[in-house]
């Protein structure tokens, strides 16, 4: 497969796995304005992915289409950073009543979307012209995942004594996982080479300054990095892809030949 | 009496109420149990549907459902703004939902059980909605009246979409045809019971065709649903489920078989194979969902106080 | 389909299904001689399963065989009855802080091992000798079901406050899913004309008297019934089916010519 | 000092000392740390292979991992109970490991991320296991010894069952073989690093090896592991990563690799890829459970106390 293909990969399992994960809420949210944001936010994502994938095809050719590349690829050929397969939940035994917590969901969309209004910025001056208008419709849809994950996290944060627990431990649940922005990947490299893709680690200050800027407006206080560093994107995940893949993928698997 | 007589006198001139006109209290109550339920059915709804989000077969579909879903909580948010102007508040309705006080549309109470659902619910469901509420886009009170018009042509839209997805599927694999012609099975008469019981029965409609809040009987609706709904099984390629189902020369109308309204009343009653299981997943999300508001609150009151020792 | 063989699938069915809930616990129970408890009992009904399947798949004859049967049948042709594919969570919000409630379990179990310990005693005398010989088997398993959940049903009645509300809560969400044993069905019908089956209606006095004596001892107050008939055992199931069958079926059915 | 002379003299003849037996505290300390570290091993250990019960591919290999699973369950309770011979209790051990105080096999903190990784855990890091603890079979503590005994008949079945599961793959599809090369890829030199540190940097040996509680050291294990191994990856068909793999005809055994230390002990302190995650699904399965062990022990004192009123 060629350089761009595999970055466009990259950034469609990015987009698909977050959507799936947001559409969660459809239904189950702490108030109707959240379920319909995160049906929002689901929506771009699965956009996003859907073009990413589109292009990914056009690029392999052969049969690829958008929907073989989301369904019928096998979990180490997703390339997704892990922190976006992550269930609703926080590590932090004690503070989860449920098992869906929307801290979690905030500072994942909020960590996430932090990094991706950097990259679809940089990516408009992509080599790749499809890719490059990719970036261009994307940042704008990511510029108010930003927003939307940014002023809940304040809320949370400076809200209650209860929610500003549940916040901090969820961000000290998931902000590990970004660790894994700023590593090499081979796919990543090769993208960077041809003038197609952004080198993410070139954008960690940037980053870091949006992030903690918001931190200290929500009143949190953002852990030191100890530990792993997960490896998603090199296709190695956590226990959780799995069970979403399977889910998302098994009535596409079970009609093989279906058009829908 | 004299507010009372103009009021009347708006009516009949087909006129609009708004919020702030004086009205009889049985007319704002009338208005605040329909819209209030309109809404509920709106939100409990999305379960049904969003039930089929995370297994979508292809990522156009998938979009196309989230879409549709979202665009229903967006119904029940503006039907519950609509029912605000009539002096409730939005928590005061949730209550009466989650309490089970409140009532919403039954239809909601059976299951999803396979993909063709989704198509279904759009074309039947919402075709059989659309035709319940056309009438009240021109309902005398202003507010409900515009919030209909926006619903309708939504819904209308996600009618076609449904049926478009049905038609692709009986294109398609012997598989696909078989879950259309099983979920079109399990859904046409719960449709027709949409419409309510039959006119005779009906405790509330005089009262509410008085005030332009009601439009059309139930069984007139009923006739014009299923006449325009035949065609297009047709055109499907479906069989509807009602061997006594055929046209009638003389009333220029389809005839059509027994509806189980033993059945309708014991889901409305509560007792449908997902009653339970629907309003308890929405007190559940409501539950889960206290400490969030509570800290969006908190928030925004530390905000104010923080505007106000700096004005200070 | 023969009789005998739509029968054997029933029953089958309802082994495999409640065999993969059960196992849902596995490193999950409240005290680890409960994790082991509760897997014997899942151990127990896949081996029924496995046993009923088989006979199936020669009475069918053809290519058919247990993994085809229990993986590669879709939803509607599944005829386990509905109470036994919820998920472990009672009805009754408010209770119920966690996904997987126990007592919910507990009373599962105990509702469906008192009554099978009547069919499997009533199917010793099956005309079909291979039933008869797997009823044996399985009767004894079953005892030790029923005695486990009975147990436990008693502790938790009879227990503190907490344990006595959220297993009446179980109960009053679960008892009406047993309407489903006493109502016709074809499958049935016809095994029982055979011989082969056993008329479940005519075992209604003795579950009553077990299950009223065990609600008895334990406190606790059956529901009276009113409301929704399930059918899952006609193949109408809940929405919750969908979700066990795809998990359970993913890996099987991404390698449709593996052996395994 | 007359008691430390008898308990030495029975250690040093290789006899058994027994629960009611004197012992000094720094046994019965070091060994209370081992044996509920190995049971705490075995708990957690349920949890990557209990991962994949609900999607075995076929229902004799998901009969088979459940009672694998439950297996270990199963050491977990005998060993705790043999910890609890030596005057422990069970809540306490467990509060330990729910604390993070007490450690547990490092293995476990890896995803068993494809269904091949259920036959390489039977295969290798049961393999490795059983290598760590047959020495403990004749371990100078009785009820530890015993407990090992059973434990190591029924990890050495399990070994087999793993082994022959691979087989089978091996002997599928390419997709099945791709799935075993990448299993055996990732845990291969994880199952080198339970041996533990080499001979020169653990801390606990020579005390250890002296009481009869450490028989046979870290490298030595883990040469007899590999030498092994090797043979059964060949007749399996699979490549052991690394490639300084290879025969030593003067040693008579195989040489291998480096290690990376550092991933281990960056794993053994907390921070491997599934840490977090295995102690707060025990510490949740633990607190979610609480209301059931307490009506369980409420019911027994009632029970009790209804026996007394009658007998009285």
């Amino acid at each position: 497969m060629s350089a761009t293909a595999n970055y466009l990969l990259h950034l469609a399992d990015n987009a698909v796995v977050l959507g799936q994960r947001n559409a969660e809420w459809c239904g189950h949210g702490p108030v109707i304005e959240e379920d319909i944001a995160l049906a929002n936010v689901s929506l771009d994502l699965i956009g996003q992915a859907r073009l990413l994938y589109q292009q990914a095809a056009v690029v392999l050719g052969g049969d690829a289409t958008e929907d073989k590349l989301a369904y019928f690829r096998d979990e180490p050929e997703f390339r997704n950073y892990t922190l976006l397969e992550l269930p609703h939940r926080s590590a932090l035994v004690g503070y989860a009543k449920s098992d869906m917590d929307y801290g979690t969901t905030i500072v994942r969309n909020f960590l996430y979307s932090a990094l991706m209004v950097l990259v679809w910025e940089a990516l408009q001056q992509s080599k790749d012209e499809q890719l490059a208008a990719i970036a261009a419709k994307s940042l704008k849809e990511v510029r108010y995942h930003l927003r939307h994950s940014r002023d809940w996290l304040i809320r949370l944060g400076d809200g209650t004594d209860e929610s500003h627990a549940r916040v901090q431990a969820a961000l000290d649940h998931l902000m590990p996982y970004t660790e894994e922005f700023w590593t090499d990947s081979s796919i990543e490299s090769a993208a960077v080479a041809t003038g197609v893709g952004v080198s993410v680690p070139s954008l960690r200050a940037q980053w870091d300054a949006l992030v903690n800027d918001a931190l200290a407006e929500a009143t949190l206080v953002r852990p030191a990095f100890e530990g792993y560093i997960t490896e998603g994107k090199q296709g190695l995940h956590s226990e959780h892809l799995g069970f979403l893949l399977s889910e998302m993928q098994s009535l596409a698997r079970a009609h093989p030949n279906a058009t829908w | 009496p004299e507010l009372m007589a103009k009021f009347d006198a708006r009516i009949d001139a087909d006129g609009r109420i708004e919020p702030q006109d004086w009205m009889p209290d049985a007319y704002r109550k009338t208005l605040v149990r329909q819209i209030s339920q309109h809404a509920h059915s709106e939100i409990v709804g999305m379960l049904p549907e969003g039930n089929w989000i995370s297994r979508a077969p292809s990522l156009k579909r998938k979009a196309i459902l989230i879409a549709k879903v979202q665009d229903e909580g967006g119904h029940g948010q503006y039907l519950y703004s609509a029912a605000e102007t009539l002096g409730v508040s939005r928590a005061d309705l949730l209550d009466a939902l989650h309490s089970g006080k409140a009532k919403y549309s039954s239809i909601f109470n059976y299951p999803t059980l396979n993909w063709a659902d989704v198509g279904t619910i759009g074309w039947l469901v919402d075709g059989a909605a659309i035709m319940n509420q056309v009438p009240l886009c021109r309902c005398s009170y202003g507010p409900y009246s515009r919030a209909m018009i926006r619903v309708c042509k939504e819904e209308s839209f996600h009618q076609r979409q449904g049926y478009e997805a049905l038609l692709v599927m009986m294109r398609g694999t012997d598989e696909q045809k078989a879950m259309v012609q099983d979920s079109v099975n399990r859904w046409w008469w719960k449709c027709l019971a949409m419409f309510g019981p039959p006119d005779a029965d009906s405790p509330h409609s005089a009262q509410g065709m008085r005030w332009g809040i009601k439009r059309v009987s139930n069984d007139d609706l009923r006739q014009k649903f299923i006449d325009a709904t035949v065609p297009q099984a047709k055109v499907l390629g479906i069989t509807l489920p009602d061997p006594d189902l055929k046209w009638n020369e003389e009333r220029g109308h389809y005839d059509y078989g027994q509806i189980d309204w033993d059945e309708f009343w014991t889901t409305v009653n509560g007792n449908g194979p997902c009653n339970k299981e629907r309003l308890s997943t929405r007190v559940k999300a409501h539950n889960d969902g206290q400490w969030v508001r509570d800290a969006a609150l908190a928030h925004a009151r530390k905000q104010q106080q923080r505007a106000m020792k700096e004005a200070a």
